[in-house]
């Protein structure tokens, strides 16, 4: 008789390595996640990036200033408005000019409106992704409305190229303002619905509250900005903190995450942050709205932008967060570098930290709780 | 029996070539099609499977997975490390697969075409692609179009004949 | 004489035995598969239906049947689940390579065979059912366990790490939750003392329907009904197919044909478990208008057994739409959640359900 | 704090080891202070920036000179700093992942486009690009490949003309 060994690495037990994405139905976009898993629970998660990288900065180096901005859209295709402003604001605090005050005040409304638009997006998939397909259809069905009101501004549904350095493309279409209220005022009731329907679903705050805490101190350190640190309860807006465009005329609040549900800062703030945003853009705009100046939107385009020697960091709060534009000039109409501060790139790097010891269910809640879009994260 | 009705039965056979009317009518509207949300373009896909344009009117509808969907749209932009992935889910899919390409970006490069060291031209490079919608990105009715188009190539198909 | 296999076997009750049994069988079989298929093609495009109302949408509406357009709004589509499963069927069924060939190919077949199985002893109305079992609930309760198997089978199989965990999860739910199941039905059977449906029925025509029995009986109900929703895999319990997190769960592998199988499997074991409900809680078919007595004399025909299919088809399509208006309203559970809600609040209350309702009939 | 005044605070803190960029608002450190300075700023108390904005990697254009421009901001006090470290190609910027953890994407961001080395980062490897990419793409001299992995990368213009 033979002598029979036992091959003892059969019954070794180890961790399997799970490769989410980069096609997966909740990684909003091409993001790889490989996901160290002993069970259902993660033990580490190594987020894979860069299946969107689109080479934005080398475009930059390729291209003038102008011609730049319909590439700013690109980067967060959900919040293309925010982009092109945020890049204006740098190239405009770099060439030194004043816009005309009107300018100022289209470019707030357009802005508020695709905060909306963007946060929609952002609260429909997060309900796809615990699960819920209604709250997602309806979202889109309020965000098609806004998206009419850009398409009657200039012509785009998605990526809009609308707001220049110097100014904007052209004036507002007659009736806009009235109809931006109209919209507003089908709105607000459509916010409380939603909250019926999802936001305090008993079934979500299970799944959400006390899930993915993000400790103040840990986000800061990992630059989380935007809505997912204000759900950790800290007020950090930079349209509070550093008031840029006409930012300091308008009367809101920054809603911050109380812990209402659970702790302060778990994934349930995070996402309800965002709802309270658009209650708080919805006011900017009534503002907006109603102090609108006259004037001529064109006064202040130059003709050439050609930047003195120089460099100049402009900031912007977007949707997603603090959205900074490093731009080098060397005196030519063509920038010697365009370095995006993508506010995405910074949320999902905090992910790894934050989504350790929880479930592969939780991390999909937490990712989608962060809100994070591809085409920005990869630029 | 007519002669020529014979020749036809002889050649085309008749009873086959209603059957390839069946499936093909069958094939043509039931299109379910791979979520396969690259970039900006997904974005409007999603708000075409949305109330406003509802592509589930045509009888599509989204599955996660490659094997149980019929068409691959690709909404967005392919870069170079993605392209093999693409080819890849391209490859998992069941027979018979249509693949419509949503977007300039996927079309030729799109925007990309000139500076995009790592963006792929076009992704008519590694799978063969049905239809081609235009549009940075394309309007959801625009996606629509290109599924109607797609309809009306699968319909002239002839699945269980040999090809000419 | 009541049930098709007594009739079949009366009828050729003069042939060979083997001939008997294989025209019996086929017989049966066919029947069966019959009322799947008609269950998934309406079911399916109900739910597609119900999903695009719920969400503000039309749903499918451009595919006649066969040049058949359909009428303008609501009957549009209504070719579409037609046109899915004529595609389904001609479309490539992959096995992977490295995949169990065996099991894989398998595993639809044994699910199918657990729906199909069930559906024998589940009566459509008083007298027509396939086989008339005097032990109808406990053979229910055993066959619609056999799916499970297949499940853990096309998971493992399928030589995928979602599928795995699809199946790992679908069994730990699936037995879970029959636990609950097979207490809350077992409150019945103690109260009308048979195991028989037709009995039980019988029982709720003499007395009254057992969900208004007692307060125990209707809370057995919701328990019963909740865990049904979780044993065919339904939201706020899909974890095991979990599209956003798992792809598919354990069907990521599976196409074509095979996969049709889990569908038509799907829709069977929802039909099933309304049908149980109804017959065991809402009175079968008994109709509901005896028990409130309002209309006229005239109208008790509606009462007469003729009508038994519709009643108990009434009931039970409203207990599939309040499941599909679950699937589009709900967020999904987590696995943990899912076992919790198991283990710690269904089966002790079940448990104590059971304890009270012996006092009941006890006391009152 | 103003500039002037941070300025003037690093100063008395570790003298020497920082200049301003004439005419800008700017510090620039050298690769071997930049550990001392930025521990500095991380920890002391009066200037506390605790929020790294952005590392952006640059070239200057001439084959030689590549920098890092670190933007610091101070939720706290908010105040604001432009740091750069300028190095000559090769040698290797002193890493502050230990000090800010976004800096761990942002460096290995930097080492991808541009090929900077950190020294003291825990895992600097590829971000963006594939591992086996050649070439740091955001240098003025980069050329791009012609085929990668078999698919062609500019594609033939000539039938487009």
């Amino acid at each position: 008789m033979e002598e029979q060994t036992i091959d003892k690495t059969v019954f070794e037990t180890g961790e399997m390595v799970l490769n989410m994405g980069p096609q997966h139905p909740s990684t909003h976009g091409v993001l790889r996640l490989k996901i160290h898993t002993d069970g259902e629970i993660v033990s580490k998660i190594e987020p894979v990036i860069g299946y969107l990288h689109r080479c934005f900065e080398k475009h930059c180096e390729k291209l003038s200033y102008e011609q730049i901005v319909p590439f700013t859209d690109r980067c967060d295709y959900l919040a293309s408005m925010h982009m092109d402003h945020a890049y204006s604001i740098a190239v405009e605090k770099l060439l030194d000019v004043e816009l005309p005050e009107r300018v100022e005040y289209i470019r707030v409304i357009i802005a508020e409106l695709q905060r909306i638009a963007s946060h929609l997006v952002a609260l429909g998939t997060f309900g796809l992704d615990v699960g819920a397909i209604t709250p997602f259809t309806w979202a889109i069905r309020d965000r098609e409305r806004v998206l009419d009101l850009f398409e009657a501004l200039c012509g785009a549904r998605l990526l809009y190229n609308y707001i220049w350095p110097g100014g904007v493309s052209h004036d507002l279409p007659p009736k806009f303002v009235d109809r931006t209220l109209e919209f507003l005022d089908y709105f607000d009731p459509q916010i409380d619905e939603f909250n019926n329907l999802l936001s305090t679903n008993k079934i979500f705050i299970e799944r959400t509250a006390d899930v993915g805490v993000l400790p103040p101190e840990v986000g800061i350190n990992f630059g989380v900005t935007g809505p997912s640190l204000r759900g950790s309860g800290v007020d950090f807006d930079l349209r509070k903190n550093e008031p840029y465009s006409i930012y300091d005329k308008f009367d809101f609040d920054v809603p911050l995450g109380e812990g209402t549900m659970g702790t302060i800062g778990d994934t349930w703030d995070r996402y309800y942050v965002r709802v309270l945003e658009m209650r708080e853009s919805a006011k900017i705009i009534r503002q907006a709205c109603a102090q609108l100046p006259d004037g001529d939107v064109g006064e202040a385009i130059p003709k050439k932008v050609r930047p003195a020697v120089g460099e100049v960091y402009g900031r912007y709060e977007s949707a997603r967060g603090d959205v900074g534009f490093y731009i080098i000039s060397n005196g030519k109409n063509i920038p010697l570098r365009v370095k995006m501060r993508s506010p995405a790139f910074c949320n999902l790097s905090v992910l790894g930290e934050i989504a350790e010891g929880w479930m592969i269910s939780d991390v999909i809640a937490i990712l989608g709780s962060l809100d994070i879009v591809l085409g920005e994260i990869d630029r | 029996m007519d002669a020529s009705l014979l020749e036809r039965f002889d050649k085309d056979n008749i009873v086959v070539e209603k059957l390839d009317t069946l499936i093909n009518w069958s094939r043509a509207n039931s299109q379910w099609y791979f979520q396969f949300g690259l970039a900006c373009c997904a974005i409007e896909m999603m708000a075409a499977a949305a109330p406003r344009h509802d592509l589930e009117r045509f009888g599509a509808m989204p599955r996660a997975t490659p094997r149980q969907s019929d068409v691959m749209i690709v909404a967005g932009t392919v870069t170079l490390k993605m392209a093999e992935r693409v080819k890849r889910l391209y490859e998992q899919m069941s027979d018979p697969k249509y693949v419509i390409s949503m977007g300039s970006c996927s079309n030729s490069g799109g925007p990309y075409w000139q500076y995009g060291y790592h963006v792929l031209k076009g992704v008519d490079l590694v799978v063969p692609v049905d239809v081609y919608v235009p549009g940075c990105p394309p309007r959801p009715e625009a996606l629509l179009q290109g599924l109607l188009e797609l309809q009306k190539k699968i319909k002239t198909e002839t699945p269980l004949r040999k090809q000419a | 004489m009541n049930s098709l296999v007594d009739i079949l076997l009366n009828s050729f009750s003069e042939m060979n035995s083997v001939l008997v049994l294989s025209v019996v069988l086929i017989t049966s079989g066919v029947v069966i598969f019959t009322i799947m298929a008609v269950n998934a093609l309406v079911a399916v495009y109900f739910e597609r239906k119900v999903s695009a109302f719920m969400q503000d949408r039309l749903g499918p509406m451009e595919v006649g049947l066969f040049g058949f357009k359909g009428g303008k709004k609501f009957w549009g589509g209504i070719g579409q689940t037609f046109a899915d499963a004529i595609k389904l069927l001609t479309k490539e069924d992959i096995l992977p390579k490295d995949a169990d060939r065996f099991l894989m190919i398998l595993a639809p077949f044994i699910i199918f065979t657990g729906a199909l199985l069930t559906f024998v002893a589940v009566p459509l109305a008083q007298n027509i059912v396939i086989s008339d079992f005097n032990i109808g609930i406990f053979y229910i309760v055993a066959m619609s366990s056999v799916g499970v198997i297949g499940v853990i089978l096309a998971g493992w199989s399928s030589n995928n790490k979602w599928s795995l965990y699809g199946a790992m999860r679908a069994a730990a739910q699936i037995i879970s939750y029959e636990i609950p199941i097979g207490l809350s039905l077992l409150l019945v059977v103690l109260v009308a003392g048979s195991l028989h449906l037709g009995d039980i029925v019988q029982w709720q025509a003499d007395n009254r329907w057992f969900i208004f029995h007692s307060p125990f009986t209707f809370l057995a109900f919701f328990i019963y009904y909740i865990s049904t929703i979780a044993e065919t895999n339904r939201t706020p319990f899909d974890i095991p197919e979990a599209e956003s997190e798992l792809v598919a769960g354990w069907m990521t592998e599976y196409s074509g044909f095979r996969w049709s199988l889990f569908f038509l499997s799907e829709y069977a074991n929802m039909l099933i478990v309304s049908i149980v409900a109804a017959i065991v809680f809402l009175g079968g078919w008994l109709s509901p208008l005896q028990m409130f007595n309002i209309l006229p004399e005239s109208w008790m025909f509606l009462d007469g057994p003729v009508m038994g299919f519709f009643w108990i088809m009434i009931k039970a399509v409203i207990l599939i739409f309040i499941m599909m208006w679950f699937r589009w309203t709900f967020p999904r559970l987590r696995v943990d959640q899912l076992m919790y809600l198991c283990w710690k609040v269904f089966i002790p209350f079940a448990l104590g359900n059971l304890f009270f309702v012996s006092l009941w009939e006890l006391l009152v | 704090m103003t500039f002037a005044e941070i300025v003037k605070f690093i100063e008395t803190k570790a003298p020497g080891r920082s200049s301003i960029i004439e005419g800008k608002e700017v510090v620039l450190v050298s690769p071997a202070d930049w550990s001392e300075i930025s521990t500095l700023l991380k920890n002391e108390s009066e200037v506390d920036f605790d929020y790294l904005m952005c590392i952006s990697s640059y070239d200057k254009g001439d084959n030689k000179t590549f920098g890092a421009a670190y933007n610091f901001y101070s939720i706290k006090r908010q105040h604001y700093l432009e740091v750069r470290v300028e190095t000559e190609d090769g040698t290797t910027i002193p890493s502050v992942t230990n000090l800010w953890k976004t800096a761990d994407w942002h460096e290995r961001e930097a080492y991808d486009m541009m090929g900077l080395q950190f020294e003291g980062h825990p895992d600097l490897k590829r971000i963006l690009l594939s591992e086996d990419w050649e070439g740091y793409p955001l240098r003025k001299d980069y050329k791009e490949p012609d085929y990668y992995h078999g698919i062609p990368v500019p594609k033939d213009k000539s039938y487009w003309e």
